[in-house]
């Protein structure tokens, strides 16, 4: 059988190669080789310009320039500074940070100390949600087994350079994942975000100069030096370079992991890679970029993938997750999920961002039951631009983006919420209706013993009745009854 | 709040958690982590002494506790229930499945049945999303579960439990 | 364990791990199993299977290097496991089962026949790109 | 470069490098809106948690909307403070706060003195256009201090002052995203915790959300109540204070027309608490020498530095931080507590009226003094010494109430014999005013020769710590000051640790002393008020025909009629006190 390659792995080049709790089997597949490269061959100066020549940008979502950020660090100058990795990977959905770290820790490990060396730091922090408990146990195996080997610790490789890495525990809460609300937990305090600048470059854990990057980011750091820069910016597109992870899921066929260069389209990932859509049900929506991002429609298939195309389309990169939606899912429910979440999670320092997606969710929860107005739609633009407008830190600023995403591309769906009061893809429960067929019906009493509430009445042989008031919508008589008796409006 | 008075044992463990974090207070959730990981659970009165320890207010623990889910303060059930909320489970059915283990269990979500055999919890991505809709029960993972199922899971932990009561019976 | 002193001492401790594990495709080395073993395959029964496999190899004597390994990205087809025979490419079978697993040793090891589940091997590694 | 130059809604400006837009603004006269930002100069106490968002702006080229009181101006910045993209974001966020809070306005405690209600007054609001679920809170009512969180909006003033300047620890944030709030630990009232009702939460409050208990009806009642005698005394720093509730200016002394006033509500005797901290003085101050003299002497035993012990918050401070220190602060009472004990005792018996029928109101700056009256220590029988206690603003109130045109008052003197005051008894309404008090005293005692001066500028001033030394005609005495109880931490955590080489401290709990106190009216965080106040602090005193408090003929007379001398057996009953370990014993 031959399957295109559509994929390459970069960050992901030794995930499912080697043993991630044996050293060796990371050092035969070159770790710790860029390290010593660079401690042995370059100045910090000589590395900072390879990573920028190479283009890699931040893949924790926004993007940022990583060589930029590691000679912002390393310009500051201070008798300490710390290399953060952030690996509090929270986007419900998204578990790229989570492989890496599983399958091949050591390469994130290597790049924390390249960073070390390149902005003047000997001391790592690895801030990792305390729900990876698999990803947790391999990082202090592998920083151990590093140590013993000399390969962390006090005079790297002989070259007179100290790195030592600790590890720190999230405690689930989603906005840790932005770098000042990190940098507050690591120090023992409530996550909550402060206003920049000063940036943790400037001014970060315990008041000193950290650089923060996320798992991926570091992931590819060692390629960058081991093959180059020019090797690396090769692939991609103009301004996006390298690959991208994605955590593929939702309703299609094959689930997983991937990899592709930037500028790999959409379609390619669901079609080609992702193998379509579960039970041949029609495409609607790729989401990507978990609660900031935005819903993508089949007009977007061909785009490709990059920072600013899917900024363009009114989504964002993000940390990776990717889900895909088909018919039978409900745009406006998927939007009230996504404000579901952001609201669990908003930490609750700023007004917007506290009472605004609050008060968002009501009016989208107002239009899933059907008491939506058109005036709820327009309310819902004008609050979420304000949201965005004026939030404190990126959560809030970004949560209204599946709302205005969805209403973007799918007004037709709220409208037929508000206007006919029906969900198209039949999800929101309040405004389906279960009835049954009496000329249909055989009175077999299989919905009837059935129905968890008891909604269903009638005598054997005879038609039954639902009772509306009592019925929950479950949908369990429609699936048992054999004669097709129970319609769905 | 319900007062429950603390073994001797019990601070002394807590003690010694934060004596090996130097009792500093930037260790705060880590101290948390090491105590909430040996007690199920973190009850005002553990609090107080973690206050103590790290020479803070309780106030500010209390404010950590609470802001981070992965903390509680009620202690969990014998069986604890965790449903998948990621989106990957939302969109293959998780807040089906997720209604029907609180109504099978008449509870909600972060409460523990009566007879403490029971809690449900909600988490975001287990990283099962292949198996989606994912639900644990303690350390055991069940992939793609439908609400109908729900009973059957709930029937696996009553039935071995009363088996287990009849044995020893 | 003995530190390591020196990029050169690095470079030596690579080309001997190579060496005792054995060029990958010299028809001279080890079957080499591995098996996905990241949250998602465990999650899968991916535990299961390896011990399945170990005692398998164990009661058949079949010489073999069994490991664990993180996640190749096709959690739909968890647990995977990857089979690479001396002087061939190797194979990665999703959907493993405890009879699949049993399938794999008796009929793709031993009898070197295909067998069904195998997955596509669907990206290029950083050495395939120039 | 030290400086950098911006436009602001088209106004060309020259600011320092690292100005906040919000102070470039005001440079020019543009007053940018703020809720959460409060920023006390001359306290050196900054809330600035970038929460709120009111005081959003627009700067070209940026993303999205500046938080003025948290972005630094920079060169070349183009501002606009009031476009429509501004004023409608401004305007949303407010609606958004108002959403979630009581429309109450009519009937809450802060009506009139909202910093809410003045913003949504400013900005126009007239419609709130999100509605939807509102945060309910149970309420919390403490001795002193009164906490209806549903009015909550998250400024973290209080956190700030609880934490960071009085470092209390008692308020933190709580759960997160919609249904978090600013609360004690556990959610439990504050009389669950180790709260010293400094009241600075109280005074710091944009909103109706923290308030002080209020006592007025109660004080109506007994003064309705034809059985009882009813004497009031009003503190030191009450006078520099209340005319800003009638739109005078601050620092305006009003002390003839509180007493006109009082009288007027129907008070049968108006006296004066300064009377008290003269009485306070004698015993504090032999106390102080009692111990020097002992130290001097070499008795080892002796513990220094004394401590003052006029501040009820502080005193809670201490028995909650520093329990192993309970026997180095100054046994003496607090002046409100001496003239309580006395006014039951030596006036009562000069009225011949029982204890329990005579009545005693304090008029305080202070919401803790409403607790200190309830300490058991300071009853008789279940019969307190002061029965009531209402702050300042809880007077004006009850002034407004009554109808009467306070600015019309002529000026009348206070009753005697509980009514006439040193200038050291004034001054104990300032940091600095009541150690300047003693040792105006303790002087003349100790070297029994008269005071070259009596102002002693070494003890006055606005910083948090300060240190003087005082010749004692050749024997150098060294005293400390500390207002704002995390400055009297460092004081106290030198003396654990050995450090400390001072004779005596003074400390109080609010920043600027009494003047500066929780049941003041709301500064609205202008400092400036504050040092206003004490000047006219100064003013009072010095107009003071006697300006030391054992020169006061009137407590020379009650030594000699009814105490015998300072610390004898019977000062010692009725004018000291002990102090008790407060701190929390987890069960075991």
């Amino acid at each position: 059988m031959t399957v295109l390659k559509k994929q390459v792995r970069i960050a992901l080049r030794n995930c499912g190669v080697i043993d991630p709790e044996q050293i060796e089997d990371a050092i035969a597949c070159d770790a710790y080789f860029a390290l010593g490269k660079c401690l042995t061959t370059y100045s910090p100066d000589e590395v900072i310009s390879e990573i920028k020549t190479s283009g890699l940008r931040g893949r924790g979502g926004g993007g940022f320039p990583t060589g930029l950020k590691w000679e912002i660090t390393k310009n500051v100058e201070s008798d300490q500074k710390y290399v953060v990795c952030n690996a509090d990977e929270g986007d419900p959905g998204a578990f790229m940070d989570r492989s890496i770290l599983e399958g091949d820790p050591h390469s994130v490990l290597e790049a924390m100390a390249i960073c070390g060396y390149c902005i003047g730091a000997n001391t790592g922090l690895i801030y990792i949600r305390a729900e990876y408990p698999l990803a947790i146990q391999r990082l202090k195996i592998a920083i151990k087994q590093a140590e013993e080997y000399g390969l962390l610790g006090d005079d790297i490789l002989g070259s007179g350079f100290d790195f030592k890495i600790e590890m720190r525990y999230g405690a689930g809460a989603f906005v840790c994942g932005e770098e000042t609300a990190l940098i507050h937990s690591m120090e023992g305090l409530r996550g909550e975000p402060t206003v920049k600048p000063p940036f943790p470059s400037v001014s970060g854990y315990l008041g000193k100069p950290t650089n923060v990057n996320n798992v991926e980011t570091f992931a590819n750091i060692p390629v960058i030096i081991n093959k180059g820069a020019k090797w690396f910016s090769r692939i991609g597109t103009e301004k996006s370079k390298g690959t991208k992870v994605f955590a593929l899921a939702g309703k299609i066929n094959n689930v997983g992991l991937i990899e592709v260069p930037m500028g790999t389209t959409l379609r390619e990932v669901v079609y080609e890679i992702g193998g379509g859509i579960v039970n041949g049900k029609k495409f609607k929506s790729v989401q990507t970029g978990g609660p900031s991002g935005g819903c993508l429609t089949k007009d977007f298939l061909d785009t490709p993938i990059d920072y600013d195309n899917l900024v363009a389309a009114g989504s964002m990169m993000g940390s990776g997750g990717m889900i895909v939606m088909d018919e039978d899912d409900c745009m406006v429910s998927i939007a009230k999920f996504y404000l579901e979440f952001t609201l669990e999670e908003s930490c609750g320092k700023c007004n917007p961002c506290r009472i605004g997606n609050k008060r968002l969710h009501e009016i989208l929860t107002k239009i899933t039951e059907g008491n939506g107005t058109v005036e709820d739609i327009e309310r819902l633009k004008e609050l979420s631009d304000v949201i965005k407008d004026t939030s404190l830190c990126g959560l809030g600023q970004s949560s209204p983006n599946p709302v205005l995403s969805t209403i973007a591309n799918f007004e037709d769906e709220y409208m037929a919420h508000v206007k006919e009061g029906k969900c198209p893809a039949g999800q929101c429960k309040s405004l389906l209706r279960y009835d049954i067929v009496e000329d249909l019906c055989t009175g077999c009493t299989l919905c009837f013993r059935n129905c968890p509430v008891g909604a269903i009445t009638g005598e054997r042989r005879l038609p039954h009745f639902i009772d509306q008031s009592l019925c929950i919508k479950c949908g369990v008589c429609f699936e048992k009854c054999k004669f097709d008796a129970i319609t769905l409006t | 709040m319900p007062e429950i008075k603390l073994s001797e044992n019990t601070i002394q463990l807590i003690k010694n958690i934060c004596a090996e974090f130097e009792n500093k207070e930037n260790e705060l959730i880590n101290v948390l982590h090491r105590v909430q990981g040996k007690l199920g659970y973190l009850p005002a009165e553990v609090q107080e002494v973690i206050a103590k320890e790290l020479n803070i207010g309780v106030a500010r623990v209390y404010g950590v506790v609470t802001f981070y889910s992965f903390f509680t303060m009620i202690p969990q059930g014998e069986f604890p229930i965790s449903i998948c909320m990621g989106t990957a489970c939302y969109v293959r059915g998780a807040e089906q499945v997720l209604a029907e283990f609180k109504r099978q269990l008449n509870v909600d979500v972060g409460e523990s049945t009566n007879d403490g055999k029971f809690s449900i919890n909600c988490l975001r991505c287990v990283g099962a999303c292949g198996l989606a809709p994912v639900v644990t029960v303690g350390g055991k993972v069940f992939g793609r579960v439908a609400p109908s199922q729900v009973k059957e899971i709930i029937a696996e932990y009553t039935q071995s439990n009363s088996a287990d009561e009849a044995k020893s019976a | 364990m003995t530190k390591i002193k020196s990029f050169d001492e690095l470079r030596k401790i690579k080309a001997k791990i190579i060496k005792t594990s054995g060029e990958a495709n010299s028809p001279n080395s080890l079957i080499k199993i591995k098996v996905g073993m990241a949250t998602c395959g465990i999650a899968s029964g991916a535990g299961e299977i390896m011990q399945v496999l170990v005692e398998e190899c164990e009661r058949q004597a079949i010489d073999v290097t069994i490991k664990q390994t993180g996640c190749l990205g096709y959690c739909y087809a968890e647990p995977m496991v990857e089979v690479q025979i001396p002087g061939a490419e190797p194979v990665v079978f999703g959907y493993v089962d405890k009879n699949r697993a049993l399938e794999i040793i008796g009929k793709f090891i031993l009898q070197r026949k295909p067998i069904e589940g195998v997955i596509p091997v669907s990206f290029k590694t950083i050495n395939e790109l120039n | 470069m030290d400086t950098i130059n911006l436009t602001i809604d088209n106004k060309t400006i020259e600011v320092k490098k690292g100005t906040s837009i919000l102070d470039a603004a005001a440079e020019v006269g543009i007053e940018i809106p703020t809720l959460c930002h409060m920023k006390l100069h001359d306290l050196n106490i900054e809330n600035k948690p970038g929460g709120c968002r009111i005081c959003v702006v627009e700067v070209e080229g940026r993303r999205n909307l500046a938080p003025a009181c948290c972005t630094d101006a920079h060169d070349g910045m183009e501002i606009s403070t009031h476009s429509l993209r501004v004023v409608n974001a401004r305007r949303t966020v407010m609606e958004l706060i108002l959403s979630d809070h009581p429309f109450e306005c009519l009937i809450c405690a802060k009506s009139g003195n909202c910093d809410l209600q003045d913003m949504a007054h400013q900005l126009g609001i007239r419609e709130v256009h999100y509605k939807g679920e509102q945060s309910h809170y149970r309420a919390d009512t403490s001795p002193a201090i009164i906490r209806e969180i549903d009015k909550c909006i998250m400024c973290r003033r209080c956190e700030t002052m609880c934490n960071d300047v009085q470092t209390v620890g008692v308020l933190s944030a709580i759960n997160r995203g919609f249904n978090s709030v600013v609360s004690p630990a556990f959610e439990m009232n504050l009389d669950h915790s180790e709260c010293t009702y400094c009241g600075q939460c109280v005074a710091v409050c944009p909103t109706g959300a923290l308030t002080e208990v209020d006592e007025t009806g109660k004080v109506i009642r007994a003064l309705a109540d034809p059985t009882k005698t009813v004497v009031v005394q009003t503190a030191p720093a009450v006078r520099a204070a209340l005319g800003e509730e009638f739109g005078l200016e601050p620092g305006t002394l009003v002390t003839g027309k509180l007493v006109a006033a009082l009288r007027r509500l129907g008070f049968n005797h108006v006296f004066d608490t300064d009377f008290a901290a003269d009485l306070t003085i004698m015993e504090e101050g032999t106390e102080l020498l009692n111990r020097l003299n002992r130290f001097l002497s070499g008795d080892k035993d002796v513990k220094l530095p004394i401590l003052t012990s006029c501040c009820p918050a502080w005193v809670k401070f201490f028995e909650h931080q520093f329990p192993d220190m309970k026997d180095i602060p100054s046994t003496a009472r607090s002046p409100m507590q001496m003239f309580g004990a006395i006014a039951k005792t030596y006036f009562a018996e000069k009225l011949a009226v029982k204890r329990e029928d005579l009545v005693v109101v304090s008029i305080m700056p202070c919401v803790a003094k409403k607790y200190e009256r309830g300490r058991d220590e300071f009853k008789v029988n279940g019969n307190p010494d002061v029965d009531h206690v209402i702050t300042t603003r809880e007077l004006a109130a009850l002034i407004k109430l009554s109808n009467i045109d306070f600015n019309a008052l002529p000026n009348e003197e206070f009753d005697n014999p509980l009514g006439e005051s040193s200038g050291a008894g004034v001054i104990f309404g300032t940091t600095g005013g009541v150690i300047e008090a003693a040792v105006r005293t303790a002087y003349e005692i100790q070297t029994k020769k008269e005071l070259p001066r009596l102002d002693f500028d070494e003890l006055r001033g606005m910083e948090g710590i300060r240190e003087a030394t005082i010749d004692f005609d050749g024997l150098p005495i060294k005293i400390g000051i500390a207002h704002g109880l995390g400055n009297a931490r460092k004081l106290l955590e030198d003396i654990q640790a050995g450090k400390s080489e001072f004779h005596a401290i003074e400390i109080m709990s609010c920043p600027g002393g009494c003047i500066g106190g929780g049941g003041q009216p709301y500064h609205h965080g202008d400092a400036s008020i504050l040092k206003k106040r004490q000047m006219a602090i100064y003013r009072e005193d010095s107009n003071k025909a006697i300006r030391k408090s054992h020169e006061n003929p009137y407590i020379i007379n009650l030594y000699k009629e009814f105490l015998g001398e300072p610390m004898s057996e019977k000062a010692h009953h009725l004018l000291h006190t002990q102090y008790f370990d407060r701190t929390e014993k987890v069960k075991i």
